[in-house]
């Protein structure tokens, strides 16, 4: 297996007149975490969203252990090993979270379409452990007591929870955050951080978008940072902090008195 | 739920088993016809309860599975239960090729699609395309199902060959809420967009779903044509397939629910036949008033089918 | 014990007038006939079933009607209803008797069916022969709508035109109730035709005939039996003088004596006159059953049948002489032209 | 040439027709996301409370102002029952799933069928000459008053319509509405009064457009709903539904297709040759020729 | 600051279906202040800011504002009354321009206050370049910008902020609370939900904990933040 590197060139993407990407160029290697941050409308969901396949950017590349990406439908991305969870959170909203992690399984099941019509004994199987991996992931991600809820009467922060639990059903090799963090208080922010680091130690590579400064400070290894469509900056967060360009145009100045 | 459902649903298969030789033949061949609507509504709801897509044509299908028993049967000399395989396989292809292009049309589109297919397909019956057809009229005097040597032609013959069918296709549909096929439908009714990032190809099992609707709605036909030993193009009219579709929904897309919107739909009508021309009056009222006590129809789909072993009582402190 | 007679109509649904017609002028003959005392004693029941004009329907009313045990079945109004429950009649050996008038509804040797119009064939030759000799028409254009009777009765017309050297410079289908037509005419006037033929039902060739003469085209209009209704005058407005019907003699032109005291009586009962010959083509059915059922006092079917067959002499009815042939056709058909006046009544242009 | 001018004047007529009652579905679907099935069925509906109107309130008087009359009282009638039909049949339905309420529409559609003919009988009813049968001549091509009066008071009613939604406060409420009705409340909308106003407006436009229907063809029965809301409909749709110039464009070319169509490619298959080429443009384009408006972004 | 009150709810009640969203919460808010709800996923924040709105029934309780009972008014006509409301999830026109929207904000006063207008693009730059730009296709931050830009635009005596700051760039959160300052200095009251509870209770006067749809703590924002209870739960001082 080649590496799992993510690598973009020169992407490039329009909508009419506005150019939400500008030539970026950035490169994810296998086992980072790896953040993207810029001010609101910088174009970071717009980059997500040329990797995952919902767009296709104009121009440049994007090319995953080595094969062009660039132009496949989302599900070709997927199975290749490249998961997302969204902005606005896209759960299938009456359906259990069990169901909604088993989602996640679909591409690792083994049946064929013939199943559906009549089982075979090794298409029951396969639906018995896809099942028992779900229990799995429940329990990973203290779900468990919720398996039968349906999602929509869930509070935010566990709806969440289930969207990271259903991309990860996948078995990803890049898992994609766009704003994991939203809408979560710091004791559930914290919570997550431990569920990232968790999730790399499995061997996933993270790429997310955050605009909650102390967990991407936290758990980031390398950043790029956007602005108007273009890389102004990118480095370890610890550089990052101190870029001047970055905290004129993100970070805003440490005027506050932190503890 | 779960068990009510089984209850109800042996219930129902034991009084659909004695049910013919209750009836007088008039209510038999209202039973059979409830059986075979019973089987097109359940093809409707694959495309339309489980897979979300607004389609306004099924009766296509249905008549299409229809008229190849009709022709083969009556321009060929085909018996009839070598035509089934074909009644089944036609509309399945036609199912494949017609949705193809347009599965990636949103809803309403979708719809007047559909309800164009139809309205070509009828049109192309009456015209008696390829002198076929039989035109306006149809075709009559099919023979009668021959099945090793018996002639199964009393109305409680054809009962348990419908039933039978009936049978097979609850079969199909209870497995395929089993499998992954069944499940992706349903994830990409909720969100396609969703579904596709999980790795689903939408457009696939959208096909599929239109190309399996269309082969049960086919076999349906078939036996409609035995049934009624002729077909006609005004069987199969768009306003048919408006029929299916609030079948679908006034039962509420599950099993039950299916079935008990074809009795609604469909026998209750004919129960009060005496009333004719209030019927239909008091019949809309009917409709607007179920949908407005049971929006998600009499018996709607539940989810959370999920094993056993998953569901954990919550944790009490921690 | 009742003698149980059936009425197979679509008393709902597009036709529902024609098949509201039928109904209330077999229970109309019924009422009359049991005040007078009954057949042969026995009161006559009748049962109705709505078949919607629908093949389906059909069948299922034509089982339920049979379960009931009746003996006779009047109706339906549409070959194609007919058509779908005969085999149904024929297996039960009950008498089955339509104004239906496509061709096949005879074709198949059901001795159970007896047709009280006279089948499209005929009409066809008649009409053929009207055009291409009488009239010496030498651009003719044929329209009619879909259903089995338009479709049945144009196809014949037109065949019978090419065999009589006649030439058809277009056959034009319109979809029954659409109402605009002028698309089509305005295609048909670039024919410069010497007359149109409708055959299709009186709704459209009433509009037809509006909407030929406001886009100005000069040429005949000739409508089949089903444009033989009042309607049509009103429809096609101050565009129907001029314009010629083909039919048998009509409900306002029924000389007979027989004809004029059923009418009234419907009228009086129900307070509107029969909506068209049709329904009172199948009381006439009716009238005849029970006439061959009284001469051989018995009620079988059968035997009522035959009765039919072998008459020398017609039965007197409310649309004319009424005699069959062993086909179930009804003989004797005395077509007509009528021509439109500009005060709405008919003036006859031509006889068969 | 001559014909084909014909079959433009021809199209556009009953284009227009087509166009006014499409509106109604629209504007229906733009606020509640409801394909209002029984609109068709009101169209056929304002056909007979005219033709009643005619004869019962105006005694059979066909001045000019009585035909403006005739108009005005049938719009207000069938705006009411508009307003009815909403109330009773579709705001119980309001957070319901979509579908549910596309079934009530279906009810609503056999209710008002069937209510007309229990009321006025299964039977053609005929509207008298009202407009008066003139005629112009250009060179071959034939125009009749009735098919000028048509066209000019369809297009008149769909540009203020437009004009209407796009310009004004109360129009953009109703835009507000249409896409987020919580939300519009917030703003201190009625949404209940708007949608109120969008019944008020969509049944009017299709009383008028009902009317049109018995003066031009005169002849109406009660299920001639059916047809006519099907092709105004699949116009709606074609020109991509809750757009408003979407359906006028709609109604439009869905009106010359059929003419031209049944005029120079053939009768016999006019039906299946108008829906395979209405199939193929929205395949073409999957939200209708103008596009329904849709932002939606992840 | 004078005991004047503006605005109180008493013993809230709100269900979801069979679901109690809201047990009881009484809440008083003063003019000119600003007072910030806390609690956790699903304690009822949200809850709490709809029943005001009126886009949830209520199932008992009272809510006045300026004397006046909310719960017997429909929520269109709440708007009037002077309080305006930035929803959670934003809730922006989609295919509505970005000024389309912005002036829907005014739909019940029936006239744009330009004043108001002028300040909001002077506090959003960004909402002025994309004046014409379907609302939809703004990125999430811009939607949260258009979202509380809308609310003001009706001149509100008091504004319900549902998570203002959810997906906005840290520069800009900063920037949204001192203008949330600087409204309430101009004497708009401010009823603010938020997730971030240290900046929330740094910029409000006081503050209420919910806690599963019932009031938990209450008390000037100086004392919860140095309540153990606080800062354990919701403050992430667990290490
Ligand atoms: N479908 C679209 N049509 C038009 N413009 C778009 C579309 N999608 C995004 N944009 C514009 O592109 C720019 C980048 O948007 P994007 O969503 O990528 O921003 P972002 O960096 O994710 O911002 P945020 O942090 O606020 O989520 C924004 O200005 C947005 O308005
Ligand atoms: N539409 C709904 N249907 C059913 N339950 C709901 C609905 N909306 C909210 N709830 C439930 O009501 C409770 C309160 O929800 P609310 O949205 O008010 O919480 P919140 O405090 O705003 O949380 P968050 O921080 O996640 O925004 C939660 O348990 C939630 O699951
Ligand atoms: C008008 C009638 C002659 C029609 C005829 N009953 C048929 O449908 O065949
Ligand atoms: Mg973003
Ligand atoms: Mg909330």
């Amino acid at each position: 297996m080649a590496d799992n590197e993510l690598i973009l060139t020169d992407v490039t993407k329009r909508f009419g007149g506005l150019t939400a990407v500008d030539a970026l160029s950035m490169k994810v290697s296998s086992g980072q975490i790896y953040g993207v941050i810029g001010p609101n409308g910088a174009g970071k969901t717009t980059v997500f969203n040329c990797i995952t396949g919902i767009y296709k950017s104009e121009e440049g590349s994007v090319r995953w252990r080595g094969e062009e990406i660039r132009g496949m439908t989302p599900y070709q991305i997927v199975a290749r090993g490249i998961v997302r969870t969204f902005q606005t959170i896209r759960l299938f909203s009456q359906m259990s979270v069990a169901e909604n992690i088993m989602s996640g399984r679909h591409i690792k099941s083994s049946q064929g379409w013939w199943h559906g019509i009549c089982p075979t004994p090794g298409s029951r199987r396969d639906e018995k452990e896809n099942w028992m991996k779900v229990g799995e992931l429940l329990e990973f991600f203290n779900l468990e007591e919720f398996a039968a809820t349906p999602t929509m009467s869930l509070p935010y922060g566990l709806q969440r929870r289930v969207e990271m639990a259903r991309a990860l059903a996948v078995d990803p090799t890049l898992l994609i955050l766009d704003e994991p963090a939203a809408g979560l208080n710091d004791n559930e922010t914290a919570e997550l951080v431990d569920t990232i680091f968790s999730i790399r130690q499995k061997g996933i590579t993270v790429l997310l978008i955050e605009h909650d400064m102390e967990l991407v400070m936290k758990v980031t290894d390398y950043l790029t940072v956007l602005n108007f469509g273009k890389k102004i900056a990118e480095g370890t967060p610890e550089e990052i902090q101190k870029n001047p360009l970055v905290i004129e145009a993100y970070l805003g100045s440490e005027d506050e008195d932190d503890e | 739920m779960k068990k009510l459902s089984l209850v109800s649903l042996l219930v129902f298969l034991v009084v659909m088993a004695i049910l013919p030789h209750l009836l007088d033949t008039r209510w038999q061949t209202v039973a059979v016809t409830f059986l075979v609507f019973s089987v097109v509504a359940l093809s409707q709801d694959i495309v339309l309860g489980k897979a979300g897509m607004f389609n306004m044509g099924q009766a296509m299908f249905f008549g299409m599975g229809a008229y190849v028993t009709a022709i083969l049967n009556s321009h060929f000399g085909w018996p009839i239960v070598a035509t089934v395989p074909v009644a089944i396989v036609a509309p399945v292809l036609l199912g494949i090729v017609l949705a193809a292009p347009i599965v990636h049309l949103r809803g309403d589109y979708l719809l007047v699609v559909t309800i164009g297919f139809n309205i070509v397909f009828v049109q192309v019956l009456i015209n008696n395309l390829g002198g076929v057809t039989g035109g306006p009229n149809g075709i009559f005097g099919i023979d009668p199902l021959r099945l090793f040597g018996f002639e199964l032609s009393s109305q409680v013959a054809i009962y348990y060959y419908a039933f039978a069918v009936l049978l097979l296709t609850l079969a199909i549909m209870i497995n395929l809420d089993k499998s992954k096929v069944g499940r992706a439908l349903h994830y990409l009714r909720e969100d396609p967009l969703a579904a596709e990032s999980i790795g689903i190809n939408t457009r696939l099992y959208k096909i599929f779903a239109f190309g399996l609707g269309a082969g049960i709605a086919g076999l349906a036909g078939s036996v409609f044509a035995t049934q009624y030993s002729a077909v006609s193009p005004e069987a199969f009219e768009f306003i048919q397939s408006v029929l299916f579709f609030s079948i679908v929904l006034v039962g509420g897309s599950s099993i039950p629910g299916v079935l008990i919107g074809v009795f609604v739909m469909f026998v209750l009508p004919e129960i009060f036949r005496e009333f004719s021309t209030w019927r239909f009056f008091v019949f809309g009222f009917a409709m607007i008033l179920t949908m407005i006590l049971r929006p998600r129809g009499i018996w709607p789909a539940t989810f959370g089918k999920i094993p056993k072993f998953l569901i954990k009582e919550p944790k009490n402190g921690g | 014990e009742t003698l149980k007679v059936g009425v197979q109509a679509p008393i709902t649904g597009s036709y529902a007038n024609e098949g509201q017609g039928i109904d209330n002028g077999t229970r109309l003959l019924a009422n009359q006939i049991n005040a007078a005392g009954g057949v042969m004693g026995r009161q006559i029941e009748v049962f109705t079933c709505d078949d919607q004009a629908t093949a389906m329907a059909s069948a299922i009313c034509a089982r339920e009607l049979v379960n009931r045990g009746v003996k006779m079945i009047i109706g339906s109004y549409t070959s194609t209803a007919a058509e779908a429950a005969q085999k149904i009649y024929y297996d039960a050996g009950v008498i089955q008797t339509s104004d239906g008038t496509a061709d096949s509804l005879t074709e198949k040797g059901y001795w159970t069916f007896l047709r009280n119009s006279f089948p499209n064939s005929a009409e066809a030759e008649y009409a053929a022969d009207y055009m291409v000799n009488v009239k010496g028409y030498k651009r003719i254009v044929v329209v009619s709508d879909f259903s089995s009777y338009a479709v049945g009765l144009a196809d014949a017309t037109v065949a019978a035109i090419k065999a009589l050297g006649g030439n058809v410079v277009s056959y034009d289908k319109i979809r029954a109730d659409s109402q605009n037509f002028t698309p089509v005419l305005t295609n048909i006037r670039s024919k410069n035709p010497d007359v149109i033929f409708s055959a299709g039902y009186y709704t459209d060739g009433g509009q037809l005939r509006a909407q030929q003469v406001a886009l100005g085209i000069n040429a005949d209009f000739i409508g089949g039996d089903a444009n033989d209704n009042p309607d049509f005058i009103k429809l096609a407005g101050s565009a129907a003088k001029g314009a010629k019907i083909i039919n048998v003699p009509t409900v306002d032109m029924l000389p007979y004596d027989l004809a004029k005291d059923f009418i009234n009586d419907y009228e009086k009962t129900y307070g509107e006159r029969p909506p068209s010959i049709w329904g009172l083509m199948n009381i006439d059915g009716m009238r005849a059953i029970i006439h061959a059922m009284e001469q051989n006092k018995s009620f079988d079917t059968r035997q009522a049948v035959e009765y039919l067959w072998n008459m020398d002499e017609p039965i007197e009815g409310i649309t004319g002489p009424l005699k069959f042939a062993k086909d179930g056709n009804r003989i004797g058909s005395s077509y007509m032209t009528f021509e439109i006046q500009a005060d709405g009544s008919y003036k006859i242009a031509h006889q068969q | 040439m001559e014909t084909f001018l014909q079959q433009l004047a021809n199209g556009l007529t009953i284009g227009s027709m087509f166009a006014l009652v499409a509106l109604g579905y629209t504007m229906v679907y733009g606020v509640m996301r409801l394909i209002n099935f029984a609109h068709g069925d009101m169209v056929a509906a304002s056909a007979f409370v005219g033709l009643t109107v005619y004869t019962q309130v105006m005694g059979q008087a066909s001045s000019l102002f009585a035909v403006i009359a005739i108009f005005m009282l049938t719009a207000g009638l069938m705006a009411c029952v508009g307003v009815i039909l909403e109330r009773v049949a579709y705001r119980p339905l309001r957070t319901a799933p979509r579908l549910s309420a596309v079934v009530s529409a279906l009810g609503a559609s056999l209710v008002i069928q069937n209510g007309i003919m229990l009321i006025w009988g299964p039977r053609m009813r005929i509207f008298p000459e009202l407009v008066p049968q003139h005629y112009w001549h250009f060179g071959g091509v034939v125009i009749s008053l009735i098919q000028v009066l048509i066209l000019v008071i369809s297009l008149v009613l769909m540009v203020a319509l437009y004009l209407f939604i796009e310009k004004t406060r109360i129009g953009a409420a109703v835009r507000a509405s249409s896409i987020d009705q919580d939300a519009a409340r917030l703003m201190g909308i009625n949404v209940n009064n708007i949608i109120a106003l969008i019944f008020v407006i969509g049944s009017s436009l299709g009383a008028i457009g009902g009317l049109f229907i018995g003066l031009y063809y005169r002849g109406i029965t009660f299920n001639m709903g059916w047809q006519y809301g099907l092709y105004a409909f699949i116009a709606a749709i074609l020109g991509g539904i809750g757009n408003i110039p979407g359906a006028m464009l709609g109604g439009m070319l869905l009106g010359l297709f059929s003419a031209f169509i049944s005029g120079y490619v053939s009768s016999t298959w006019a039906d299946a040759f108008t829906f395979m080429l209405l199939i193929f443009i929205l395949i073409v384009r999957p939200t209708g020729l103008l596009g329904e408006r849709v932002a939606e972004k992840v | 600051m004078s005991n004047d009150v503006l605005f109180t709810i008493e013993d809230l009640e709100v269900s979801y279906g069979a679901i109690a969203a809201l047990k009881g919460v009484s809440l008083e808010v003063q003019r000119g202040e600003i007072v910030t709800i806390l609690g956790a996923n699903g304690a009822g924040k949200t809850t709490t800011m709809r029943a005001i709105s009126q886009l949830i029934k209520t199932k008992s309780g009272s809510i006045r504002f300026k004397g006046q009972e909310l719960t017997k008014i429909p929520a269109h006509k709440i708007v009037k009354l002077g309080i305006s409301h930035s929803p959670e999830g934003r809730r922006v026109f989609g295919v509505l321009t970005v000024e389309e929207n912005l002036l829907l904000g005014t739909y019940s006063k029936g006239k744009v206050n330009p004043k108001t207008l002028r300040w909001i693009y002077e506090m959003f730059p960004r909402l002025e370049e994309r004046r014409k730009q379907l609302a939809g296709t703004l990125s999430g931050g811009e939607q949260q910008m258009l979202a509380i830009g809308r609310a003001l635009m009706s001149d509100p005596e008091m504004v319900l902020l549902d998570e203002p700051s959810l997906g906005i760039a840290p520069i800009l959160v900063k920037a949204i609370f001192e203008q949330i300052k600087e409204i309430s200095r101009q004497g708009v009251t401010v009823l603010l939900v938020e997730q971030n509870a240290k900046a929330a209770l740094k910029l409000a006067d006081r503050g209420y904990v919910l806690e599963v749809g019932k009031i938990a703590l209450e008390g000037p924002s100086a004392d919860l933040l140095a309540s153990e209870k606080v800062q354990e739960a919701y403050l992430g001082k667990k290490n």
